[in-house]
């Protein structure tokens, strides 16, 4: 079910009490943001036939954000999916680096414009390198964990899947490792109703997929995909957990899936505009805009500056990122195996 | 008679095979509502219901899984991959389980289930939705391999299949979908399992290849014939197990092979092909047996011209034949 | 934990309210023993060298039995795996067939001696053909019901696997399939507390593998694998579950495995003595026995005679075992595909 | 130096590593207090404690999967599949992501993981415990695979494995595991991967294969020393990727060349090597490569008299030799 943030007449603060200041907030959103108008351009760019390929983050921003936000930013590992622009935006990668991954160039620090755009990986951050088939990051992520505690390091792994791919093995097999192992793992599955034409209750027969957590001893969480606060606090004690050495948690984002499911895709082979529009009221990025707006921390100023800064840094982006070069084709040969010299 | 894309000769194949056979049924991820991503299922949800053209959780392992149990009790199950990369998941039940199921029981037990998967390149589809995944599984005795290269074939090669009693892994190459078109019968008739075929006859240079690579062929012998270069094609269709014989009359025809696959060469199913040769017919060779094929790196990258610098090129095959002819 | 059945000074009639006469708990009961005294008698054979390897069913007959004693017997679909004996004994298959499967003979039923012993399989008796690559059954047993459902046909589909087992992907992938098309599967893990030497703690950080269940959204329940009457109920109920469309169960025999894992392996390099010995006093065999023996059911005449009877049947069978000739060598070529003639 | 079973060089080969280097851990079935279910990593448990010999689920997907992000944080775990068969459900991990990690982050992430499997016939293991599952992996850049022959190498090759930044699978003969015995030196040494071994040097016939049965082959080559017939025996030990120079230099060297494998034949990793001599170096060949390998049916029954049937047996070995000296 898609849920809804309670809407009261009276808006009262509800970040303060989770420690978040309304500097955080404005940065929450403004990555939100980021990740929104950011995929759109590629929309754009992609009917304009500048790009071949986009998948899409639309509708996921708030649970992306909020959860990084939950982290720490300077010490965890992560392993975000395709969806994850708001995410990684959150994480440090820059809308540059975003375009050049779009534009599958040689300077993408993703994977030099060898991956599908959305496939991040970027060891600088401590974010592993994703593939295409789905869900094998999750014992990556618990590989993480495993190593950290090995090592003695105190360190949080945090993975993030759909609700689809939360049927795949891998997931069982990750998060019962996890379990066992009492390893500092954050498993967020983004339940936004879809995978491709497939909708929720022919993926799964439980009411949240953190259900889930109890077959594995954990602690399980289902929360506002919606709400970046949500998210925030869900990861936070999440993390917290981990560090108190209580093992891993399996978190439910509960969402919906704005766009198609990529730009190959036509949703309404399988779902209805009606369906869309009813998500769309509950849309996260337009509630939280709402709710700073309510508490007076998104002043109009506030707003068209920060629209105006990512509109201007998306086109110097797209700009840099469609006159970059490819990558040289001999270099196909290259990092098969590791190259001395 | 008419004229057909490969895949419209796909879905021809699965709808008259669903219609023949109340047993026959398809399961996959998106192959209902949706017809498959790729539109292979198109029609069929509307047609046969929700049971017959089944949306399957997200979960490889299980489509192969529960389509071989359903193959246990008299059921012919097609089964989807949505791309052969993503086969993998269900490895352990294809190579463990479809493939033994019959040796194992003694005969007690077959599993006729058909499982088709889009495979190969070209498509910008990145390392993970480019691959050849061929290799992997043809050294599985209990296993059949298909790949169909052309409507004609695609339609007749899948009918066989599933009204085969073993389990077949049926290919598609994805950018011949609708690039390929060809006449396709509307009648009911099936394209042997096992058999390769001579899909031009030619005295200077034999060309065995499969799949897309087989148009690449043919028009590159197109081309030399126009300089007097006469270039014998044999189409393996089945690649696992090979139709030795026919391999071994193709290559005795011209003395002079290159095998040609648009999979990474170390290990390629042409490998066999070349270790037949070599083990039957090495005397009546005048010349190596030369493959084309891409390079040993892991799958082509996204990148238009890494794409591009990965895939096996027309003008690599004319330039190989024209060196043997030349031998 | 190991459960132990309840047992009071006044022993009370417990079958009769299962709707079970005391025919059928004396069939249980010999159903029990013939696995019993088979597996101890294939220890022997065993360790005079005569068969080069044993996998044991000891401490699980009860629940096996009970199991089997629950499904429809002339309809039913099930998916024994390796330790089933005392199942396969109650599903049908014959003492005799049993040692030809050990001995690995031509005219063993389950694979004329192509697989190890355990590995059954007989289309007559609707048993799947099982390997050796652990829960790749699950699967099966889920679409034999896909298959039923598609047919219209009123079956059930039964399969059984090890606690270490339901770790494996496939567990997940089939529990899951058959949850979302409510399919008539009944689950049965039996728990013997080992995956070889790795103890049950290191294998899941649950309470019960039943516990998976609500993750899936289907019905589970756990039950005391020494006792057959609460197998036959638990199963029982899961079959009427499946035949009134209500879908699959998960069910847990919480039991212990009294022997090593196999012929090959030493226990006690990772378990003691004491623990196996407090185990034993719950062995199901011997705890039945003496609830049908306080309740008069198993009189000392009937309980000599059904002894003898096995005895002689066993002695006939490793007889006929021992001498029944090996398939041809030059079989291995064939089956490998239909054989057309 | 001392004389070691081959299994005695593998657990040294662990020991010695993780002694030097704190990164290397252990991880698979069993490998804990049991010290392996054939013993391999015996001691290492009381040695380095839990966390550094870890017991794990019964999950081989995890085994893989866990061990490339433990890998991937800079450790080098040493992963053990139970059996060689028994890697399947890991494929996905293997293929998809331990191989193709370096090339899919231009070089950003490397998976140096190492994964242990016990491989091979003649131990009354039926279908399921006696495979030989090289070919499966033998043709997936970005992955190496190793098959040591000897305890000298078994010892050298894991040394070099695990220190190797790129995944490795590392297939033991379990059959070898306590028949062979040989001088393994207590000093630290890496045999290099990639490099071909002539294990015997002869004129007459050229035999190439690895693992068990480069025992075989020198046994039969020493029997047909006394009947003059002298062999050339190239162990590959990489059989992936291969050692081309070295297979294409044993070939030239005497012109007669026989492949030998334990797996089933079509598709083994011989075709490729019979490939590349076919490519390289055919005009130099004076008899057809001829191949001795297990028939092509699903792997070897259990019974006793099955198992010996389906089994590459040595007399098979020293006639083919024979017949392609007299060729
Ligand atoms: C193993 C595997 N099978 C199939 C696919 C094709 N595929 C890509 S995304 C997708 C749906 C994923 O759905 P979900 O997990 O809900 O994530 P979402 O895309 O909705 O965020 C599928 C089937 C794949 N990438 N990997
Ligand atoms: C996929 C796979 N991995 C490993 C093995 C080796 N193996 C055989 S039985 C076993 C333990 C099984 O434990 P459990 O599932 O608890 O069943 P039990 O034997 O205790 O009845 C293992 C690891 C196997 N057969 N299959
Ligand atoms: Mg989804
Ligand atoms: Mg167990």
């Amino acid at each position: 079910m898609i849920q809804k943030m309670k809407q009261t007449a009276q808006v009262t603060n509800r970040h303060r009490a989770l420690g978040l200041t309304d500097q955080d907030v404005l940065s929450m959103y403004e990555n939100m943001l980021k990740a929104r108008r950011v995929d759109e351009r590629l929309w754009l760019l992609n009917r304009a036939g500048k790009i071949p390929f986009v998948v899409s983050c639309q509708g996921q921003e708030a649970a992306q954000v909020g959860a990084a936000f939950g982290l720490n930013r300077d010490k965890d590992y992560v392993a975000p999916y395709y969806r994850d622009y708001g995410f990684v935006f959150a994480w440090g990668m820059t809308i540059r680096e975003m375009m050049l991954n779009n534009f599958a160039k040689a300077e993408d620090p993703n994977s030099g414009g060898r991956q599908m755009p959305g496939h991040f990986g970027y060891r600088k951050l401590r974010m592993l390198s994703h593939s295409s088939p789905v869900t094998t990051q999750n014992p990556h992520a618990v590989g993480i964990a495993l190593a950290a505690k090995i090592k003695g390091d105190d360190i949080v792994s945090f993975v993030t899947f759909g609700e689809g791919s939360s049927n795949q093995g891998d997931f069982h097999e990750a998060a019962n490792f996890a379990a066992v192992h009492k390893l500092p793992v954050i498993f967020m599955c983004e339940n936004n109703h879809y995978a491709i034409s497939v909708s929720l209750k022919k993926q799964v027969a439980c009411a949240h997929i953190s259900d889930r957590a109890i077959g594995y001893g954990m602690y399980g969480e289902s929360f506002d995909g919606n709400d970046p606060l949500a998210a925030y606090a869900a990861v936070k004690k999440a993390a917290d957990r981990a560090h108190r050495g209580e093992g891993p948690t399996l978190l439910e984002a509960n969402g919906y899936r704005l766009m198609p499911h990529t730009s190959d895709d036509n949703d309404m082979t399988y779902r209805s505009k009606e369906e869309v529009d009813e998500a769309k009221k509950h849309d996260g990025v337009v509630t939280f805009a709402e709710y700073l707006r309510a508490i007076h921390v998104l002043t109009e100023d506030v707003e068209r500056e920060m629209e105006e800064r990512i509109r201007k840094e998306i086109d110097a982006a797209t700009n840099d990122a469609e006159k970059a070069p490819f990558a040289e084709p001999d270099s196909v040969l290259h990092y098969v195996y590791e190259e001395k010299n | 008679m008419s004229v057909r894309s490969y895949i419209e000769a796909i879905t021809m194949a699965l709808d008259e095979e669903m219609d023949r056979d109340q047993n026959v049924f398809v399961l996959g991820e998106d192959v209902g509502k949706r017809g498959g991503v790729f539109q292979a299922t198109k029609g069929l949800y509307e047609k046969y219901g929700e049971l017959r053209v089944m949306d399957t959780p997200l979960a490889e392992s299980a489509i192969a899984g529960v389509g071989i149990g359903a193959s246990l009790y008299g059921l012919r199950p097609v089964a989807e991959m949505q791309f052969s990369d993503f086969m993998l998941p269900a490895a352990n039940q294809i190579i463990s389980e479809a493939a033994k199921m019959r040796y194992r029981s003694n005969n007690d037990w077959s599993a006729p289930l058909t499982i088709r998967a889009p495979f190969g390149g070209g498509v910008h589809g990145g390392l993970y939705h480019s691959q050849s995944m061929e290799a992997i599984f043809a050294n599985i005795p209990g296993l059949k391999i298909v790949i169909p290269s052309t409507p004609y074939d695609a339609k007749g090669l899948l009918k066989a299949s599933i009204r085969d009693n073993d389990p077949v892994l049926f290919f598609e190459h994805k950018r011949a979908y609708r690039l390929l078109k060809g006449e396709v019968p509307e009648t009911d008739y099936v394209v042997p399992l096992g058999k390769a075929d001579v899909k031009r006859e030619g005295t200077d240079v034999t060309v065995i290849t499969y799949g897309l690579m087989v148009h690449h062929v043919l028009n590159a012998a197109q081309r030399l014939a126009e300089q007097g270069i006469s270039t014998h094609v044999l189409d393996l269709r089945t690649i696992y197990p090979l139709d030795k014989e026919s391999i071994i009359s193709a290559a005795q025809k011209t003395g002079k092979v290159l095998l040609v696959t648009e999979d990474t060469k170390e290990g390629s199913v042409l490998s066999e092909v070349a270790a037949i040769i070599a083990e039957n017919c090495l005397f009546e060779l005048d010349a190596p047996i030369k493959r084309v094929a891409a390079p040993d790196a892991p799958a082509m990258p996204y990148a238009g011209p890494l794409e591009q610098a990965f895939m096996v090129k027309p003008e690599q095959i004319e330039q190989a034949i024209q060196d043997l002819a030349e031998f």
